[in-house]
């Protein structure tokens, strides 16, 4: 390359690069290793989220024939009889079904799901900080992280967890402290929570409610007191503002968010998050986002205004690091700090939750769902090939973490706005907008027939353009690799690994 | 004790009320007072919920609820811009201070 | 924010003297006022700057900028060694440019010695300048992306700004404070192979520029925060003494480089950018595509102080392009005694410089050490506008405007 | 003392938030005695949320303290209406009580609050009488509670759905229902005339000097 000239001649004796052959062996053994552990743990989670489904599923399907009452929800009662019916042949003697016996209980399914959704998150948060990290660096043309544990340093968040746990825990003087301490949990606290309610699949979900929509919206708004509270109680200036900016900021972007969601909400006639989903299941073709126009404009208005919700840029104002040092977080340290961190990237999986359900078919692949239908019954590789392929929480994972993927790629393009600018766009520009998006989503609704000409073009259209986006960003992806055109550029030091 | 009955939920929104009576009568502060108000609310909401349920899911206890609750909201947005208006009026928010009708 | 405002008014009694009666008279009994200190610890402050702000809520009534923290008696040190010495020091100034600083001193001095540099020295010197004033617009560049909220553009101008050093460091060995530029002359010829890597270099540089634009300069967000925020006329810069973009970008055509050419810049051929109205053409060197001034841009706002230095860049390009072109061997330097004596008698000189025009008033009396050494730096003088422009705005203007002023407090404080 | 609110303030914000998700399950229908023992503990759990939360609010003399306080009584509130099979409600309540209504109180606090000069309380005898009225109305609210035969129909399994409450808003409560919805247009107009400045038009104008 020319840059790599430039610096042979002229560069500084930090690149002694030429003996470093025999490292690069490992590193590709590395990889390859871990594409193919990778692959494998997919395939196993795969097979396992669709046992368990298939678990719940059968046994719905025998209620639904002995008349019993019908729950089909994971949390169902099963028995031990029915979990050792439905092993394979080999499973089946008095070991395995001693083993399954505490399953019955709902208290325990629920502890070991509440438990499954704490590590989720925990796993999901610290990979997700580390991943942004990543991100920002390669577009920043940097590499980041690199050398905690190994491969493009993995182990990185874990490595500042344990240094957060051992920093000093500063409460300034002055500081409620009460309220400074409680704070971060009451950030964190709500966020979580709404995982209670956000289903992963048709079973995959803790409580199944029917206002789980009003519900999750609801923890995402909690969360803003502990913001204003934190900001309070800290006793500086900046980490007042801090706390102001989010509350005005909040009753901004609240109004824009419900009318946006409204739109998915009229055309699915329920608030129950794992039905909506289940609406989606026919294809990529039926997502709600594809389904009018209005829709697809109001998915655009919900992101905008989750932007807001998470405090990501460019509407990160209650910590803006060039104006308000680090705004409510400003006088936070250590495990405190971290807690906050954990808050922010929860809330923005909760909110690509709700947009993958409500608009991007949930947890339903693209494919249209009768494809699958050979492999439903088939044994455990078939229905963890059903799993991989047509429906399950790998692919609302895979959705949101695309989605996460765009917040993090829109924080690292995107300067920050003006307080009065957010004000000013999320009132007076996206609320109207949003009325608008809802009056003609009514009008659609009501004199678009669902199989006429019109509806049918209109789908056809916006799937079109679903698919050139997508095909867009794959495409770029792609032809960039193949000509390398990588991002990291002369900050990267040439002998980390993985250079 | 370990059944739950309509009388427990009443008896739980009378004690909300009365601690939301003892707010309004002991605090000077307007937005002390506001607090109050909230619980007072919240009490009589749950106790149409609560008649709601216990009355063969008569559905009229909830809308009405609701109704309180949006009667709350608009209160509270209400009472606030009083509340600042009498901070720029009289740089205190103490209720006491507010003798004069022309704020 | 009741303890917030007792623990303001402790110890600073003078400072609240300062609000005006007017103030809080037409405004509303009691709009709660704050005192905040933005710096010396802050991230948008560019270096040990305090900035005291009065500010009701968003609003920023007044903005009264506290300097001196890095003071480290440059000019003092002028007085008590030699010429030759006093390069150092020149290089910590405006550390982002250190080369202009050697230049503006060894010129002055030369000037009150009476030297002739060889023709290959000044063209080094205007290739070293120029280069130099594109990495320091490259850092500008980048930190007011970084106080407007975005930080990409900070690395990328880093990225480019590191080969710049790359180059510095195989002149001269340094990569931040050269003392290369030297009274005579520079310190040591150009080695071997570097123009071909210099022009290499600006192959790269010159499309990335138009990158950036396409990235910052006409994002959307970007204009809104910058455009129509920070004004400052054409009368008040001239009044307050600005020089440099913040001057030109007030729609001032005044570079000395033009209008009082020094070094030789009278042979070069390079047009001076000024702040444009919306739709305005800036001009540009032939080859590189035609930028054009967006929507909501005033004349003398925050963008067009940016995007005048952006101009600047490609218009230094060109300039090191040209100065590459007429790099002639010869002498590096003149010939001097190994102690220089300046004459009695004074001199003053201005050059331009990446920040405004650098002043140095030397004073010779005869002996080896002049007798008064004095520094006007244009970081200094740009400063002083600040607590006029930040009246009335919002705080999340003030890093914007003190961001596109574009200061350096080790010129500040000298 | 200090102590003591710390421990209700904490403990009532850390249940309340998650007694509503707990008492989020699928209601159990009153008669039916297999889960009333879970019932009853997230009552008086919630119960004591509500209480323990009221009685801070009606001791602590910081504003903030009391946002959060009612922030925990009104979760707790809002898990009894789970809990009450009102789910609708339970989130509503959350939604535009929690999440709306308190904001704006803060904002409130945070415009009002002062150098601490003013008394937050009424004078010592004042406050006594208050008690005494207080806990005499208690009393007599729980005499007319116990003495009166409440006719109680047995609950249906189902709980209410949303459908059924849209239903029944906009037919047999459509009057009072728009009535509600003019009545927050007022208010939001209301709200917009009361804290307006005179001969200036706020904050945009700031914005636009600079």
């Amino acid at each position: 390359m020319a840059e790599s000239h430039t610096r042979s001649a002229y560069g500084t004796a930090r690149q002694a690069g030429g003996g470093r052959r025999s490292s690069r062996r490992p590193a590709a053994l590395i990889f390859f290793g871990a594409v193919v552990a990778v692959v494998l743990f997919v395939w196993a989670l795969a097979a396992a989220f669709e046992y368990v489904d298939g678990l719940v599923v059968a046994d719905s399907h025998r209620v639904a024939e002995t008349g019993e009452i019908v729950r089909t929800r994971f949390g169902g009662p099963l028995t031990t009889a029915e979990i050792v019916d439905y092993l394979p042949e080999r499973l089946r003697f008095r070991p395995v079904s001693w083993l399954f016996w505490p399953l019955q209980f709902s208290l325990v399914r629920d502890a070991i799901a509440v438990t499954g959704l704490v590590g989720f998150v925990s796993v999901f948060t610290m990979y997700a900080i580390w991943w942004e990290r990543k991100v920002a660096a390669h577009i920043q043309s940097r590499l980041g992280p690199m050398r905690v544990g190994g491969w493009h340093g993995w182990a990185q968040s874990l490595a500042d967890k344990i240094k957060l746990l051992t920093k000093e825990d500063l409460v300034p003087a002055g500081a409620d402290r009460i309220l400074y301490r409680l704070a971060p949990y009451m950030a964190f606290t709500p966020v979580l929570l709404a995982f209670v309610a956000l289903p992963f699949g048709t079973y995959w979900v803790l409580r199944n409610l029917d206002v789980a929509l009003l519900f999750v919206l609801a923890m995402l708004g909690i969360e803003v007191i502990a913001v204003i509270v934190a900001g309070w109680a800290s006793n500086n200036k900046w980490s007042l503002y801090g706390g102001m900016r989010e509350a005005s900021q909040m009753v901004a972007y609240e109004s824009p968010m419900g009318l946006a969601l409204l739109v998915p909400i009229m055309l699915a006639g329920t608030l129950n998050l794992a039905a909506i989903g289940d609406q989606q299941q026919a294809g990529f073709h039926m997502w709600v986002v594809f389904r009018n126009p209005f829709a697809a404009v109001a998915f655009v208005l919900y992101f905008v205004a989750a932007l807001a919700s998470c405090k990501r840029a460019p509407f990160d104002l209650p910590e803006a690091e060039s104006e308000l040092v680090a705004g409510f977080m400003t006088e936070y340290s250590g495990f405190r700090w971290g807690v906050f961190f954990f808050a922010e990237y929860t809330s923005m999986f909760v909110v690509s939750g709700l947009a993958t359900t409500l608009f991007l078919g949930a947890w339903y692949s693209p494919l249209p769902a009768g494809w699958g239908e050979a492999l439903a019954g088939g044994g455990v590789v078939a229905r963890a090939a059903h799993g991989l392929l047509f429906s399950g929480p790998l692919w609302f994972i895979a959705k949101c973490v695309a989605l996460v993927y765009v917040q993090i790629w829109l924080r690292w393009t995107l300067p920050r706005v003006r307080i009065d600018q957010v004000l000013y766009l999320f009132v007076q520009v996206l609320l109207p907008l949003g009325m608008v998006v809802l009056l003609g989503n009514t009008l659609w609704v009501f004199l678009v027939p669902e199989d006429g000409i019109v509806a049918v073009v209109a789908n056809t259209l916006l799937c079109t353009a679903g698919v050139i986006v997508a095909a867009a960003f794959l495409g770029v992806a792609v032809v960039a690799r193949a000509r390398r055109y990588r991002l990291v550029g002369s900050l990267a030091v040439d002998h980390l690994p993985g250079a | 004790m370990w059944t739950i009955g309509l009388t427990h939920y009443l008896i739980l929104a009378a004690m909300l009320f009365c601690i939301g009576v003892a707010v309004i009568v002991t605090k000077r502060n307007a937005i002390g007072i506001l607090f109050g108000v909230e619980l007072i609310l919240n009490a009589g909401n749950l106790n149409l919920v609560a008649f709601s349920r216990y009355r063969g899911a008569d559905i009229a206890g909830q809308v009405v609820a609701m109704f309180g609750i949006v009667l709350a909201a608009a209160e509270a947005a209400i009472a606030v811009a009083i509340v600042v208006n009498l901070y720029n009026a009289t740089a205190t928010i103490d209720v006491d201070s507010a003798t004069t009708l022309r704020g | 924010m009741a303890k917030l405002t007792d623990k303001m008014v402790e110890g600073q009694p003078d400072l609240l003297a300062d609000l005006d009666a007017e103030t809080l008279a037409t405004d509303d009994l009691l709009t709660e006022e704050m005192l905040v200190n933005m710096g010396p610890q802050h991230p948008s402050t560019h270096g040990v700057l305090r900035i005291l702000l009065r500010t009701d809520g968003e609003v920023v009534r007044e903005a009264t900028p506290h300097i001196g923290y890095l003071h480290r008696c440059a000019e003092k040190i002028g007085e008590n060694v030699a010429p030759f010495q006093f390069i150092p020091t020149t290089d910590r100034l405006d550390y982002l440019a250190a080369m202009n600083n050697n230049q503006t001193f060894s010129v002055a001095v030369e000037q009150l010695v009476g030297i002739e540099v060889p023709e290959r020295a000044v063209t080094i010197r205007i290739l070293m300048a120029e280069l130099n004033r594109i990495a320091s617009h490259l850092v500008s560049l980048g930190a007011y992306g970084l106080d407007m909220g975005a930080f990409t553009p900070f690395l990328y101008a880093f990225r480019e700004r590191e080969r710049i050093m790359d180059l510095f460091e195989a002149a001269c060995g340094a990569r931040l404070t050269y003392s290369y530029i030297t009274i005579g002359g520079v310190t040591m010829d150009l080695p071997d192979g570097f123009t071909d890597a210099c022009r290499e270099f600006l192959e790269y540089l010159e499309p990335k520029i138009h990158e950036y634009n396409q990235l910052l300069s006409y994002n959307q967000i970007f204009i809104k925060r910058a455009g129509g925020v920070g004004v400052i006329s054409a009368a008040d810069a001239i009044a307050w003494g600005l020089t440099g973009p913040c001057l030109r970008a007030s729609g001032v055509r005044w570079d000395l480089r033009r209008c009082m050419p020094y070094e030789g810049y009278e042979q070069y051929d390079f047009e001076v950018p000024i702040g444009l109205p919306q739709g305005g053409e800036p001009p540009v060197p032939p080859g590189v595509p035609q930028p054009r001034v967006p929507r909501g841009v005033v004349v003398g706002d925050c963008w067009s102080r940016y995007f005048v230095r952006v101009i600047e860049m490609y218009w230094s390009v060109h300039l090191v392009r040209q100065a590459l072109d007429r790099l002639r061997p010869g002498e590096h330097k003149a010939k001097l005694p190994r102690s220089l004596k300046l004459p009695v008698g004074e001199i003053y000189f201005e050059g331009e410089n990446p920040r405004g025009q650098l002043g140095f008033l030397v004073i010779g009396d005869g002996s080896p050490v002049p007798s008064r050494v004095k520094v006007r730096g244009p970081s200094f003088n740009n400063l002083s506008i600040t607590s006029h422009v930040c009246r009335d705005c919002l705080l999340a203007d003030v890093p914007a405007i003190v961001g596109s002023i574009d200061i350096v407090m080790g010129e500040v404080d000298r | 003392m200090r102590h003591a609110l710390r421990w209700i303030v904490m403990a009532g914000v850390w249940s309340a938030l998650a007694g509503t998700a707990w008492g989020a399950e699928a209601p159990v229908p009153p008669a039916e005695s297999s889960s009333t023992i879970l019932e009853a503990i997230a009552f008086y759990a919630m119960a004591a949320v509500a209480l323990l939360s009221g009685l801070a609010i009606l001791v602590s003399r910081n504003l903030v303290r009391n946002v959060v306080c009612l922030l925990a009584a009104l979760g707790a509130v809002a898990g009894l209406y789970f809990l009450l099979a009102a789910n609708l409600l339970g989130a509503i309540q959350l939604i535009v009580y929690a999440g709306g209504t308190l904001v704006l109180i803060t904002f409130g606090v945070m415009l009002t609050s002062r150098p601490g000069s003013d008394r937050q309380l009424v004078r010592g005898w004042e406050r006594i009488a208050g008690g005494v009225v207080c806990v005499t109305l208690f009393i007599g609210l729980c005499m007319v509670l116990l003495c009166t035969e409440w006719a109680t129909v047995a609950a249906s399994a189902e709980p209410t759905t949303v459908a059924a409450v849209g239903r029944a808003l906009l037919t047999d409560y459509l009057v009072p229902f728009e009535l509600a919805s003019v009545l927050l247009l007022v208010m939001l107009i209301g709200a917009a005339y009361l804290v307006r400045r005179d001969g200036e038009s706020g904050a945009e104008d700031d914005a636009d000097r600079c």
